[in-house]
C-alpha cells in the first residue's frame, strides 16, 4: 500500500465525517463546515488518483491536481455566498436556523 | 506503488481524521471553526506528500486560510445563537441511521480505492508530450491555460457570480455603498503597525508566486489569494476602506480577468483556428496576458467576497 | 494538433461566450444598461440556439467542438446532440419570454442603479450561459462546474426581495445543491480513477459494469436528484419556488430543476448505455411515482396560489423520472422504450413552458390583489380574463389534457407502461393527472367565481405582460400537436436506441 | 567539516523541537489565556528560530538561508501582532470591541 491508497482511504474517511455532520449538525454554519469537510475529502480522493498516474516524469498526474485547484476554489466560493446568506438571516431575524417558523 | 507509506503518512493520516472528528463533534462552532483551519493546514502536508505542490499552497491559502478566516468571522458574530433549540436537535435514531448510512459510504468509497486498477490511468504522458505547444514549463499550469483553459474561465465567471450573489443581499438603503464595517486604524495598535509592513512584502510574494507559475509550482489562484490577503489585511487594519459596490472601476477590475480570458479566446478563432487555442510562437505570451488580469480580478473578487455585501450607503 | 470540430462547432461556444460575456457587460456597466444588454442578447442568443438546431437537424449528426482544439481525454469537448438542442432552444424560448415580461418588474429609475434590477438581469443571463453549459457539455467535470455556475447563478434570485422567509428559502437551496454537486464530483473523481478521462463518449466506451461504475453512477445520481428536488429532496423546492419573484420562480422551475435531469439522463443514456440495470431503474420510477402523489395531494391543500404552483413542480419532476424504468431496457430496440424516451424529454419541455406560464400568471395575480390567497382570488377571472385564461392552459398540460404537450408526454409514457406490461406506472400516471386536474379546478373555480363586491385592483396589469403569459402557455398547447410517436430530433446522436424499426 | 555541521544542526533542530514541545505543554497546561500565550511565543520565536538556525549550517545557497530568515522574521512579526491583539481581548476588560 502505498502512500496514495493510504491517503485515499483517508479521503473515503473524510466523505463518511462530513456526511455524518451535514446530517446531524441543525445549525447551518455546522453544516457549511460539514460540506467543506466532504469537499476536503473528494479532493484527497482526486490527490491519491493523481498520485497513482505519476508518469512521464511528474510526481502526480496534473489533471486531478488542476481539477482540484478549480474545486477547492469554487468551493470556496460557495462557502463565502452560504456564509453571507447567513449572516444577513441573522440580522434580519436575530437567528441562524433553518426551520421557517422557529 | 507498492512502497509501504512512511511512518509520516500513517501519522499524518490520524492526525487529519482526528481534527475532522474534532470539527464534527465539537459542541462549541469557534472550536469546531479553529478545527478546519488546522484540518487545512493538515492537508496542506498531505497535498506535499503526495507530489502535488501547486495544490498545496491552494489549500493552504484558500481552503484553509481565506476560507477559516471567513468562517471565523461568521461564527463570532452569530455568536450565542449557536446552540440548537431543543426541537432542532435530531433524535438518537436518526443519528444512529446517519452513522450507519455514513460508515456505509465510507467503507464503500475505501473498498473502490482499494479496487482501482493496476497500472493506474492517467493523461500525464498526453500533458507532457504537448507541453511544449504552450510554452509553459508547468504541467499544472498548462492544464488550467491550456488544455483545460474553459474550466479556468468558467471557474472565474462562478466566483464572480457568488459575489454578485453576496451583494445581492444588501438592504435597498445600502446598495452600491461600502462592504462590511468600516475599521479604523488604531494609533497606538500593532495591527496597522504590521500591516504597513507585511503589506508590501506580501504583494511582493504574491506576484512573484503568480509569476512563477508559468514553470514552477505557483499561479494565478496562489498569487491572487495573498494579494487578496494583503487586501483584507489593510482593510483590517484601517489603513484603507472597503471600495463602493457601485465604483466603476471596481466593476473594470472584476471582469477584467474573465473577459480578457473571453477576447484572446475569442481571437484564437482568428489565430489559431478554435476557441481558447494558442499558436505555438505566441502560446505563453498570451497566456501570461490572460493571466495578469486574471489574478488581478480573482484577488479583488476573494478580498471583496470576505468583505461580504454592502453595509454602509454611499453617503 | 488534431481538431475533432464539427462544421458549426463554433455555434456551441457562442452559445456560452454570449449570454455570459453578457453577464458580464451588465455587471460593469450597470444602472439602465444592465437591462439593455440583457435585451439585446436575449434576440441574438436565440438566434444561435435555432442556428444549432438546423445545423443538427439538416445534418443528422452530433455537433461537436474541441475547446482550444485539444480533444479529449486531455481536452474538453462541447456536443450538442438531438436532446441538447431540443433543451437549448426551449431554454432560449423561455428566457426571451420571461426577459420580455419582468421589464416592468424590475426597471431602473433613469440615474440610478437598484439593487434587484441589476442582480436580476445579471443572473438572468448568466443562468441562460449555465444551462447552455449543462446541455453541451462534454465533460464530467466541466459539467459540474457548469452546474456550479447555475447554482450561484439561481439561488440570489430565490432572495431578491431579502424578506427572512425567502433567505431561509435561499440558504436551504444552496446547502441542498452543495450536497448535490459535491456527490456528482464524487462520482465524477471514480470514475476518472478507473477509466483515466472525464469525457462522456471516451467514458462509454471504456466503461463496464462493476463495483466502481455502480458506485459513481449511485453517488451522481443521489447528487443530481437533490439539485431536481426529486421526492424526498424535495423540502427546498416549494419555499425557495414561490418565495421568487414571478419571473425567477419562472426560471427556477421551468428551466433550472431540468438541468440536473437532463444530466441524469446523459449518465444513464449516454456514459452507461451498455449497463442498463433495471433494478435501479425501478427505484427511480418508484420515487417518481411518489413525488407525483405526494406532489399534488400536498399541492390540493395549499392556501397560497404560488406554492401550490410549487408543490406541482414536485409533482411534475416525478413524471420526468418515470421514464427510466420504461426506457432502461436490457435488450434495445424495443420501440416503446423509445416512445417512453421521447414522452420523458417531450414531458421536461412541455412542463417548462406551462410551469412559467403559470407562475408569471400568478405573478400578475399577486401584482393585482396585492396577495395570493387561493381563497380571495373571486373576481379575478374577470378582471384579468387573459392571465386566468394563460393558467387554465398551462393547466391543461399538466394534468395531461388534449391540446397540449403534457398530452402527449404522458400519452406516450401510458402506451411504453401497457406495451411494456409495467401497468403500475400506468396507474400512477393516471391518478397524477387526476390530481393534477383537481388543484388546477380548485384555483380556476375559485378566479371564475363572481366577487361578493366589485374587485379593485391595486395596479393596472399592461397587455403585453399578459401577451407573454399567453404565448408562453400556448407553446406549451403547440407542442400538443406534435406526432404521437418518438421523435426523430431527440435520436440524433443515439444510435444505439432504433426508431421504431429499422433504419 | 560536513560532519560537523550535521552536528550543529542535530543540536540546533533538537533543541528547536524541545521548545515547540514545551510551549504545546504550556498551552496545554497553563490556567489563563496570557499566561497561555506566554507559552505559545516561545515555541514559536525560540523554537522556530533554532530550527532555521539548524537549517543554515546545511548549505543550500545564499538564497535559500535567506529566505529561511525571511521566513523567521514574518512568522516574529504575525505572531507579535496576533498575541498582542489576542491579549488585548483576553485581558480583563478588554473584550469590549
Amino acid at each position: 500500500m502505498g502512500e496514495a491508497t493510504l491517503y485515499g482511504l483517508c479521503g473515503a474517511a473524510l466523505v463518511g465525517l462530513g456526511l455524518f455532520g451535514l446530517i446531524v449538525h441543525p445549525q447551518p454554519l455546522r453544516k457549511i463546515l460539514a460540506f467543506n469537510l466532504i469537499g476536503g475529502g473528494v479532493f484527497l480522493l482526486f490527490g491519491a488518483i493523481a498520485r497513482r498516474g505519476a508518469a512521464a516524469g511528474f510526481g502526480g498526474d496534473p489533471v486531478p491536481q488542476a481539477l482540484v485547484i478549480t474545486g477547492i476554489v469554487v468551493a470556496f466560493s460557495a462557502t463565502a455566498l452560504a456564509v453571507a446568506l447567513l449572516l444577513r438571516l441573522f440580522q434580519e431575524t436575530g437567528q441562524a436556523t433553518l426551520h421557517l417558523d422557529g | 506503488m507498492t512502497d509501504r507509506p512512511l511512518a509520516l503518512d500513517i501519522g499524518l493520516a490520524f492526525l487529519v481524521l482526528g481534527v475532522a472528528v474534532w470539527t464534527i463533534a465539537a459542541r462549541d462552532t469557534f472550536a469546531a471553526v479553529v478545527g478546519f483551519v488546522a484540518f487545512g493546514l493538515l492537508l496542506t502536508l498531505v497535498w506535499a506528500r503526495l507530489a502535488a505542490p501547486d495544490v498545496a499552497p491552494t489549500e493552504a491559502a484558500i481552503g484553509s486560510g481565506v476560507t477559516g478566516g471567513l468562517l471565523l468571522g461568521a461564527s463570532t458574530r452569530l455568536h450565542g445563537t449557536q446552540t440548537p433549540a431543543p426541537g432542532e436537535k435530531p433524535g438518537a435514531i436518526l443519528r444512529l441511521a446517519a452513522a450507519a448510512l455514513c460508515t456505509v459510504v465510507s467503507a464503500g468509497l475505501a473498498a473502490i480505492v482499494l479496487l482501482l486498477p493496476e497500472p493506474a490511468p492517467t493523461l500525464a504522458p498526453q500533458a507532457a508530450t504537448n507541453i511544449s505547444a504552450t510554452g509553459l514549463g508547468n504541467p499544472v499550469t498548462a492544464v488550467l491555460m491550456a488544455y483545460r483553459a474553459i474550466d479556468t474561465l468558467l471557474e472565474t465567471v462562478v466566483l464572480l457570480l457568488a459575489l454578485v450573489g453576496v451583494w445581492s443581499l444588501a438592504p435597498d438603503r445600502v446598495w452600491g455603498g461600502f462592504p462590511g464595517p468600516r475599521h479604523h486604524a488604531d494609533p497606538d495598535g500593532l495591527l496597522p503597525f504590521m500591516a504597513q509592513l507585511l503589506v508590501p512584502v506580501g504583494l511582493l510574494v504574491g506576484i512573484y508566486i503568480f509569476w512563477v507559475g508559468s514553470v514552477a509550482p505557483g499561479g494565478e489562484f496562489q498569487g491572487a489569494t495573498i494579494l487578496a490577503a494583503m487586501w483584507v489585511l489593510a482593510m483590517m487594519a484601517g489603513l484603507v476602506d472597503a471600495p463602493a459596490v457601485s465604483r466603476r472601476w471596481l466593476r473594470l477590475l472584476l471582469v477584467a480577468g474573465p473577459a480578457v480570458f473571453f477576447a484572446i479566446g475569442l481571437a484564437g478563432f482568428a489565430m489559431a483556428g478554435a476557441f481558447l487555442a494558442y499558436p505555438e510562437a505566441y502560446a505563453k505570451l498570451l497566456i501570461v496576458t490572460i493571466e495578469v488580469p486574471v489574478t488581478l480580478s480573482i484577488a479583488t473578487m476573494l478580498a471583496l467576497l470576505v468583505a461580504g455585501p454592502p453595509e454602509r450607503a454611499l453617503r | 494538433m488534431p481538431n475533432s470540430a464539427t462544421a458549426g462547432g463554433f455555434l456551441l461556444i457562442l452559445a456560452i461566450v454570449l449570454p455570459v460575456t453578457g453577464a458580464l457587460l451588465s455587471l460593469v456597466l450597470g444602472g439602465r444598461h444592465a437591462e439593455r444588454v440583457a435585451l439585446l442578447v436575449m434576440p441574438a442568443g436565440l438566434v444561435v440556439a435555432v442556428a444549432i438546431a438546423s445545423v443538427v437537424w439538416r445534418t443528422h449528426t452530433v455537433l461537436e467542438y474541441s475547446v482550444g482544439s485539444w480533444d479529449p481525454p486531455l481536452g474538453v469537448a462541447f456536443r450538442a446532440d438531438g436532446l441538447s438542442v431540443v433543451m437549448i432552444v426551449t431554454a432560449a424560448l423561455l428566457i426571451c419570454g420571461i426577459g420580455a415580461f419582468a421589464r416592468a418588474q424590475f426597471p431602473t429609475p433613469r440615474g440610478q442603479e437598484t439593487r434587484t434590477s441589476l442582480v436580476f438581469w445579471t443572473l438572468l443571463l448568466a443562468v441562460w450561459g449555465a444551462l447552455n453549459a449543462v446541455f453541451i457539455g462534454g465533460d464530467l467535470f466541466k459539467l459540474y462546474v457548469a452546474l456550479e455556475l447555475l447554482t450561484f447563478a439561481a439561488v440570489p434570485l430565490v432572495s431578491l426581495d431579502g424578506r427572512a422567509e425567502t433567505l431561509t428559502a435561499a440558504l436551504r437551496y444552496l446547502l441542498f445543491a452543495l450536497f448535490g454537486s459535491i456527490l456528482y464530483l464524487l462520482g465524477a473523481v471514480l470514475f476518472y480513477g478507473a477509466h483515466g478521462t472525464l469525457d462522456i463518449v471516451l467514458l462509454s466506451h471504456r466503461i463496464h459494469a462493476g463495483p466502481v461504475a455502480w458506485a459513481a453512477i449511485s453517488l451522481m445520481t443521489a447528487g443530481l436528484l437533490a439539485k431536481a428536488a426529486l421526492y424526498p429532496f424535495h423540502l427546498w423546492l416549494p419555499p425557495a419556488h414561490a418565495g421568487a419573484p414571478a419571473p425567477a420562480s419562472a426560471i427556477l422551475s421551468g428551466l433550472v430543476v431540468k438541468a440536473p435531469f437532463f444530466l441524469v439522463v446523459r449518465l444513464w443514456f449516454d456514459v452507461m448505455p451498455r449497463v442498463p440495470e433495471r433494478a435501479a431503474a425501478q427505484v427511480l420510477g418508484t420515487l417518481g411515482a411518489a413525488a407525483i402523489l405526494f406532489g399534488s395531494v400536498v399541492a390540493l391543500r395549499q392556501a397560497r396560489l404560488k406554492l401550490l404552483i410549487a408543490y406541482s413542480t414536485v409533482a411534475q419532476i416525478g413524471y420526468l423520472f418515470l421514464m427510466f424504468p420504461l426506457a432502461v431496457e436490457p435488450e434495445t430496440g424495443h420501440q416503446w422504450n423509445t416512445a417512453a424516451w421521447t414522452g420523458g424529454v417531450l414531458q421536461a419541455i412541455s412542463h417548462a413552458f406551462a410551469k412559467a406560464a403559470m407562475f408569471m400568471a400568478a405573478g400578475l395575480i399577486a401584482e393585482a390583489l396585492g396577495h395570493d390567497r387561493i381563497a380571495g382570488l373571486a373576481g379575478i377571472g374577470r378582471a384579468l380574463p387573459i392571465t386566468v385564461f394563460a393558467f387554465g392552459l398551462g393547466g391543461l398540460s399538466l394534468m395531461g389534457l388534449p391540446p397540449s404537450g403534457g398530452f402527449v408526454a404522458k400519452a406516450m409514457l401510458l402506451t411504453a407502461a401497457v406495451a411494456e406490461g409495467q401497468w403500475w406506472w400506468a396507474v400512477v400516471v393516471l391518478t397524477g393527472g387526476v390530481l393534477a386536474g383537481g388543484y388546477v379546478f380548485l384555483v380556476l373555480a375559485r378566479a371564475l367565481a363572481d366577487a361578493s363586491e366589485p374587485l379593485t385592483l391595486l395596479s393596472p396589469i399592461s397587455p403585453s405582460r399578459q401577451a407573454v403569459v399567453v404565448a408562453l402557455a400556448l407553446c406549451a398547447v403547440l407542442l400538443g400537436f406534435i406526432p404521437l410517436r418518438p421523435s426523430e430530433l431527440l435520436h440524433i446522436g443515439r444510435p444505439d436506441i432504433a426508431i421504431g424499426g429499422p433504419r | 567539516m560536513s560532519l560537523a555541521l550535521d552536528v550543529l544542526t542535530i543540536v540546533a533542530v533538537s533543541a528547536g523541537a524541545f521548545f515547540f514541545l514545551a510551549g504545546t505543554v504550556g498551552l496545554l497546561r497553563f490556567p489563563d489565556a496570557l499566561s497561555r500565550l506566554h507559552a505559545l511565543t516561545k515555541a514559536d520565536n525560540l523554537g522556530l528560530g533554532l530550527v532555521v538556525l539548524g537549517l543554515l549550517f546545511q548549505p543550500e545557497g545564499l538564497f535559500a538561508g535567506l529566505k529561511l530568515i525571511t521566513v523567521w522574521l514574518l512568522t516574529l512579526l504575525a505572531g507579535a501582532t496576533v498575541t498582542q491583539l489576542i491579549a488585548r481581548t483576553a485581558r480583563p476588560g478588554g473584550a469590549q470591541e
